[in-house]
């Protein structure tokens, strides 16, 4: 290619090294990109000056709000070819599976349209085409749209989705994860796809309480897999396993791990579940993973509220559905109902740029969930309150009510 | 007659099952236990008696093209041309045939891909955008990201800590990173400097004054245009005001600068999820390598290594010995900076004559 | 000349080796070990090789000069003279010689005074002032102390508990009787009625308005006079505003209703000191007996004696088996007001998948 | 006694049960005294009407601010016998500790002066001598504060103290508490009797983690004993122990129960302790009070700012000094020293009506211990701070000082 490069001294140490380099992939696409010659010179500047250059601005596909990530640079005069450098996002299918075919042609779209850096994925799980222009954008996005995939979100929208490897191949999985990811994420299109909400929304979808998904702490949404029967116990395996490892490495490792204690290793090296006291935390499943699995009767229990820093602290969901099956047609609907209900009571409560969590901390659990229509129970709570600063005199005819919704 | 212009086809997210692996497909939810025959393999089998050995290895995230390519010829080559990728941007691929592991590996290997991330090693680094890309960054995430992996290579191709380590980086205090067992993050450490010649034209100020969690931000005129004032004494320097008001002017070369946090946990395994904690700061942000931070989290990789048991996740292993003793293991510094002082701190003090001496 | 009047001997908290049983002050700091050889009676072991055995006796607390003389005569001719008082207002008679307990605890016995409050028993009530002394009560702590009391004499004489139990009472919700493995307080359900003809006479305005902890007192002018207004919405019922400014009347015979807290704990043994969290509420303050806060108070101490293990107090076992268990076993009703929303309430929320089914 | 006394159908109910009844003492008291014969006919007004009538006001003694508790009745016009009934607060010695002879000489006093009813002890450890009148109230105490006996605490003032037994009569005391109570009280004598303090201020004193005098959760200044060298252990000891319960019963109720599982059972029947890791909890030792006691080197540690529910909730006192040594002179004059400091703090720096809890609260602990001149120490917290809103500007500065205050 003809455009000279600039000296990058800064940038080429970080060639060296056994972790694969972005800066050779960068190097390898400045050959035939200008773009990406002057991206490179923009880059090594922020690490002489260590500033960033890029700011905002707008840039979409036809019918869409967002799902565009604009960025100008403030230094195009210097670095003109990288002046536009926006990134598309595109949401993946659940689990991030791919063929080669496929990826080879997001590599072909990405190559004749835009910069040739791909981020696989962002870490809201969208595949990044990242550096185009303004001008290339409706066309790259309209071949990638071909293949079968849509813009993920991108600003106060209901973002792009995760979902856990689970049951394609996690043995610990408890429901369908990718039909849970899809039925729900597509039942949201038009809330992704055109952004009016409060702020970003997000589900997240994790097979068992490993959390894969990092579901609670950084999801609005979470829906996790466990179970509500025992345990399921390979006492064969069991034998074998202590007879491998050795009885003080079960003990040290399993039985004292557990959480609520509610495991035993029996003298005749079998092992005894307290089903009523586990709390399906999965360490001793994880550990065994012959012996022990979850057990047969499977579920969701769903968090609410998960989110990072800005603007009061970090947060992490609350318990608002202790358990729900989903496995039928109708317990999928329900989580999609629930999902809606949710966005919509916040839509309309949620201040600007508030988070479902943020206007939860706000309003208090108790009008959240009335708001919802979910009755409060323990399992939402670590203890109940611990201070008298609540107003009771509704006490009689909640518990009236309580008692009726119970027998009735 | 003008073209219309196409309207998108709004599909949402693609079925997986087109993309997926035969054997994965056909064992979709039956399958029954695992294990990892080596660093960087997970050998999965199903109730059905099929099996799949999964081989993972690591990946810049922000790939060229020919990266990728290579990728798909190696998938064609020695895996029946499917992948799938992790939350951290490890790539993996999945043969049934136990045979075809070790020459996948080679390939990999071969063209420098390392192989691991799996079990009780040190994954990939979770990757945000930093000064490639975003337009609020005080750092560049993919080399924070590239200098530390180069420096923890050997722990991500070895399973050799107590557990699992999942690391974060986070290029601003919005932490797009999340929690992590160790998280290296941007921590200002100066008030915002305000260009006021640019707030009139660029800022809705009325939206800026609502983000600053301490209310320290007020309208003002400044030189006779409205613009913005910040009370330098309440600023706590997070940041939120710079994205909804770049003149807001958070950034700075010399005093944006590296925190540490240590034990956050997103698995409900043995204990609930935690956040992380900040055990270091003032660490200088120094491209191209930051030699000071990955010294930093070196040292707390070495003493956990040697200090935890089996299956202690960072934090756990930190509830277990006390955080005096993190502190004097690790030989930071404790100071007044570590005393919580955000709403909710008072959880955080210690209201109990529990003392390791 | 006019008399002097007399000024006081600023003498301070008085030197407590003179009221001391003589083997105590002999052995003071030398203490080796101790035992429970029944109910009530401790006796203790000297690395001098000194011993004393210590009878514990049930008080009514608010004790008329003939009550108290008894006990000195019962001290005088059983226990060598001396006494002291526990922080439960039980009385202890100390004796060097075992041959003494028998007589002492038949003397003893035979006035009423039950023997017991030691180990795992539930010992007596901490006590408040209520109705028989102070300015601001909704109850009378002596009339619920009393009929606790008696209700959980059995338990107070013998030691069945799985650890000791510590119940206390509070007349309102200022809680000058601490924390406890229960707690029985009043509960205010109304906002305060406001005697406006009284406040512009009796109330400093401005220090009322301060004490409001929800900020829903104003100033405000009724009839002409400076007053007082409440914002109903906001009220939380607390009574705080009420010892400042009298006419702020939050008493009411109907709608100050008693509630039940369980699981506080002061002690460090084991876990650290834990808050009580409330279980029951809307519960009649009913005299002279209260039946209705006594017939809970019964009912969790069943479930808690049947239940717990061996040494775990009342909020340890709670922890331990689940509050949604908790809640199923005492079959008490689990509703909206059970979820704190006061300030850090977020720390109370289950953040994790951590559930019992 | 000539005056008729009052139907009091609903006190009588308390007369009967196996409990000691306050009503039958009342009553025992009203056949000499008019005041109680009026007080029951209150009391028993309030039991029917479900109200206090009771109100404040002033009453004093000469040279004192406080002590007194004034109480005039609202319906003195029905029973005008008990319209002043004030309450005299009297400190009594440590550990309440008493010979009979004194008590009768109270009882004398009281019966002399005022109603006859004497509370043994108020929540915070006072000789409430309760129902005196107005007139009455300079006789009653000059006479017993002849006795030896000075007034506690009342209003914004340094309050009464209590400590545990401890020493006295307890294997498990780690100081004496009863000389640090007394020269800690008797420093701050003009802080009792003339309340000019922010609100009030509270110290108590527990020989050990039991902490039976609740000083965590109730008073500003919680001292507790504690030790910093290995438990001790009686080998021959923890074998009578195992050998007369079991080692199940061991396991359970010791080994498993210990918070840092500090503890192991030997195959010899003998105990492990890992010394560094134990919190000084006192569970072992409670169990096994004869094989186990605390070490050697031994001292408190002290807490800052507990006390009850108002303004913003329950507060427990937190952490300010990990450990200190409470032997020397020395050590008690520090002591001393350390608490002048926080109230000289806190009486500049406390709202009116704040708790020192409550100051520290809203000013940060930071703030508190700069304040007092205290280095911070990761013993005060249960761990780090969990967000980053923190200006950190001062942080090489502050790492530079450490070192060297460390180094010098
Ligand atoms: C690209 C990405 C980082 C990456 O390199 O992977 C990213 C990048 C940005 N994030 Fe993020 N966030 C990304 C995942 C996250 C996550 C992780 C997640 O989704 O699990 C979080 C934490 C979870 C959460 O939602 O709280 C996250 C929390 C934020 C926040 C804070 C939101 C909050 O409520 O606290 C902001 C600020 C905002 O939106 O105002 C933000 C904002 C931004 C912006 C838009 C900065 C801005 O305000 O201008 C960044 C655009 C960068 C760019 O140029 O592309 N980003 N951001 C991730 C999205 C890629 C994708 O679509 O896959
Ligand atoms: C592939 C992946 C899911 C995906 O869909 O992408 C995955 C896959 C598995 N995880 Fe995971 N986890 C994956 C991210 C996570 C994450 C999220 C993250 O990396 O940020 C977590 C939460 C981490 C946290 O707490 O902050 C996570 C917490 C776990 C745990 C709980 C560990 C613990 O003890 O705390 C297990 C259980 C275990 O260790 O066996 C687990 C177990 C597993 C198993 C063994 C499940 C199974 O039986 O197949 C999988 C192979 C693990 C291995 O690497 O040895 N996985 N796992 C993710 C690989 C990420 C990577 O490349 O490093
Ligand atoms: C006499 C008294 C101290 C005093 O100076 O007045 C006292 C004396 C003893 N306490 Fe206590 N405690 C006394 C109030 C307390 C309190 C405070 C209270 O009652 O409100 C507590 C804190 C309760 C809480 O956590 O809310 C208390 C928590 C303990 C504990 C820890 C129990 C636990 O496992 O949580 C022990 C250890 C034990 O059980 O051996 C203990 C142990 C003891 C021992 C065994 C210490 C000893 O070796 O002599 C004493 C005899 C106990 C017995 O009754 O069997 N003492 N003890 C108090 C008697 C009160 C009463 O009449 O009931
Ligand atoms: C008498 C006593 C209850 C009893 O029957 O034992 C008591 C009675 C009163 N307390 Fe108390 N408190 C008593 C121990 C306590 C304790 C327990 C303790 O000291 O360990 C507490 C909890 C600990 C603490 O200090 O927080 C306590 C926390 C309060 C409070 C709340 C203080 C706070 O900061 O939250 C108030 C309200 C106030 O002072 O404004 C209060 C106020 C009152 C007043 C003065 C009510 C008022 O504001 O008019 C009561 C006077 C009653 C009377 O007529 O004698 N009382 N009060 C106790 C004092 C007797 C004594 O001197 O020995
Ligand atoms: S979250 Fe659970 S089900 Fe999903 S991949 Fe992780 S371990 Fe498997
Ligand atoms: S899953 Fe967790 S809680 Fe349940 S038995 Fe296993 S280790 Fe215990
Ligand atoms: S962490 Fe901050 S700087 Fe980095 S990508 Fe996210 S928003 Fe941008
Ligand atoms: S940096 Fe944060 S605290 Fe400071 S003014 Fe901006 S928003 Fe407010
Ligand atoms: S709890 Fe309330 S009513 Fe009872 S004595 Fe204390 S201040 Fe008075
Ligand atoms: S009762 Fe409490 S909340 Fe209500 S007005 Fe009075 S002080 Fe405020
Ligand atoms: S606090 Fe400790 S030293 Fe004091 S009496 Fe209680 S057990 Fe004994
Ligand atoms: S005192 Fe407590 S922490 Fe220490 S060893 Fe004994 S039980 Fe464990």
């Amino acid at each position: 290619m003809s455009k000279k490069t600039h000296d990058t001294p800064m940038l080429d140490q970080l060639e060296s090294g056994p972790w694969p380099s972005f800066v050779t992939g960068l190097k390898r696409l400045a050959k035939d990109k200008e773009m990406v010659v002057d991206l490179l010179g923009q880059l090594e500047h922020s690490y002489k000056t260590r500033k960033g250059y890029w700011k905002g601005g707008t840039a979409s596909v036809i019918g869409y709000g967002g799902g565009v990530i604009p960025r100008f640079s403030e230094i195009a005069e210097k670095f003109p070819a990288s002046k536009e450098f926006h990134t598309i996002r595109i949401m993946p299918a659940p689990g991030m599976h791919y063929t080669s075919d496929i990826l080879r042609k997001f590599c072909d779209i990405w190559e004749k349209h835009g910069s040739g850096l791909i981020a696989l994925h962002g870490q809201s799980g969208d595949i990044m085409l990242q550096g185009c222009t303004t001008e290339n954008i409706q066309a790259a996005f309209d071949e990638v749209n071909e293949l079968g995939f849509d813009m993920g979100g991108a600003g106060p929208a209901v973002r792009t989705s995760m979902s856990c490897v689970g049951h394609a191949r996690c043995e610990h999985s408890c429901y369908d994860e990718g039909r849970a990811h899809r039925e729900v994420l597509n039942n949201f299109i038009d809330d992704i796809h055109r952004p009016a909400l409060p702020y970003k929304f997000k589900f997240k979808f994790s097979g068992c309480a490993n959390d894969c998904m990092n579901s609670i702490q950084r999801s609005d949404m979470a829906v996790l897999g466990t179970w509500r029967d025992d345990i399921q116990v390979n006492q064969a395996e069991v034998k074998n396993f202590v007879k491998a490892k050795g009885r003080e490495y079960v003990i040290n490792n399993v039985i004292t791990r557990c959480p609520t204690r509610a495991l035993t290793l029996r003298n005749d090296d079998t092992l005894d579940v307290d089903n009523r006291n586990c709390v399906k935390c999965m360490h001793c499943i994880n550990v065994m993973t012959r012996a022990l699995s979850p057990g047969k009767d499977r579920g969701v229990t769903i968090l609410a509220g998960g989110k990072r820093t800005l603007k009061i602290g970090d947060l992490m969901g609350t318990v608002i559905v202790p358990f729900m099956k989903l496995e039928s047609d109708d317990d999928f609907a329900k989580l999609v109902e629930l999902g809606r209900s949710i966005i919509e009571f916040w839509a309309e409560n949620g201040l600007e740029h508030e988070r479902c969590g943020e206007m939860i901390e706000r309003i208090g659990l108790n009008n959240f969930l009335e708001g919802l229509g979910i009755e409060v129970d323990p399992n939402m709570v670590n203890h109940p309150r611990t201070n008298p600063y609540v107003r009771m005199d509704g006490w009689d005819d909640e518990v009236a009510r309580l008692k009726q919704a119970k027998a009735g | 007659m003008t073209t219309q212009p196409r309207m998108p086809i709004e599909s949402g997210t693609p079925d997986h099952f087109q993309y997926m692996h035969p054997t994965l497909r056909r064992n979709y939810g039956q399958w029954a236990w695992h294990e990892r025959p080596r660093p960087g393999v997970l050998h999965h089998v199903s109730h059905t008696g099929d099996q799949v050995w999964t081989v993972r290895a690591g990946t810049q995230r922000q790939m060229d093209v020919g990266t990728i390519r290579k990728l798909c010829d190696i998938a064609d080559q020695y895996a029946d041309g499917y992948v799938r990728f992790t939350i951290r941007s490890n790539i993996e691929f999945m043969v049934a045939d136990e045979k075809k592991v070790k020459p996948l590996i080679e390939a990999l290997t071969k063209e420098g891909f390392p192989i691991g991330g799996t079990g009780n090693s040190v994954s990939m680094i979770s990757h945000t955008q930093g000064w490639l890309h975003c337009d609020i960054p005080g750092t560049d995430a993919s080399g924070v990201v590239k200098s530390l992996m180069d420096e923890l290579h050997a722990e991500f191709i070895h399973e050799e800590m107590p557990n699992r380590v999942k690391i974060t980086t986070s290029c601003c205090q919005i932490n797009c990173g999340g929690q992590g067992d160790i998280a290296i993050n941007i921590q200002h450490t100066k008030p915002p400097k305000i260009n006021h010649d640019l707030v009139a034209n660029i800022c809705e100020r009325p939206s800026v004054v609502a983000r600053c969690p301490v209310a320290a931000i007020r309208p003002a005129m400044v030189n006779g245009r409205p613009s913005l004032e910040v009370d330098e004494k309440k600023c706590v320097c997070c940041g939120a005001c710079y994205p909804p008001c770049p003149p807001m002017q958070i950034n700075d070369p010399e005093h944006s600068k590296i925190a540490i946090w240590v034990g956050g946990k997103n698995a409900n395994a043995r204990s609930k999820p935690m956040f992380h904690k900040l055990v270091a700061a003032g660490i200088p942000n120094n491209p191209p390598r930051w030699p000071e931070a990955a010294a930093v989290v070196k040292k707390i990789l070495r003493v956990y290594k040697q200090d935890a048991h089996d299956w202690e996740r960072m934090g756990e292993w930190v509830e277990r010995i006390g955080w005096p003793r993190f502190f004097q293991l690790t030989e930071l510094p404790f100071t007044k900076y570590h005393l919580d002082n955000w709403r909710g701190a008072r959880a955080s003090l210690n209201a109990s004559t529990h003392i390791r001496f």
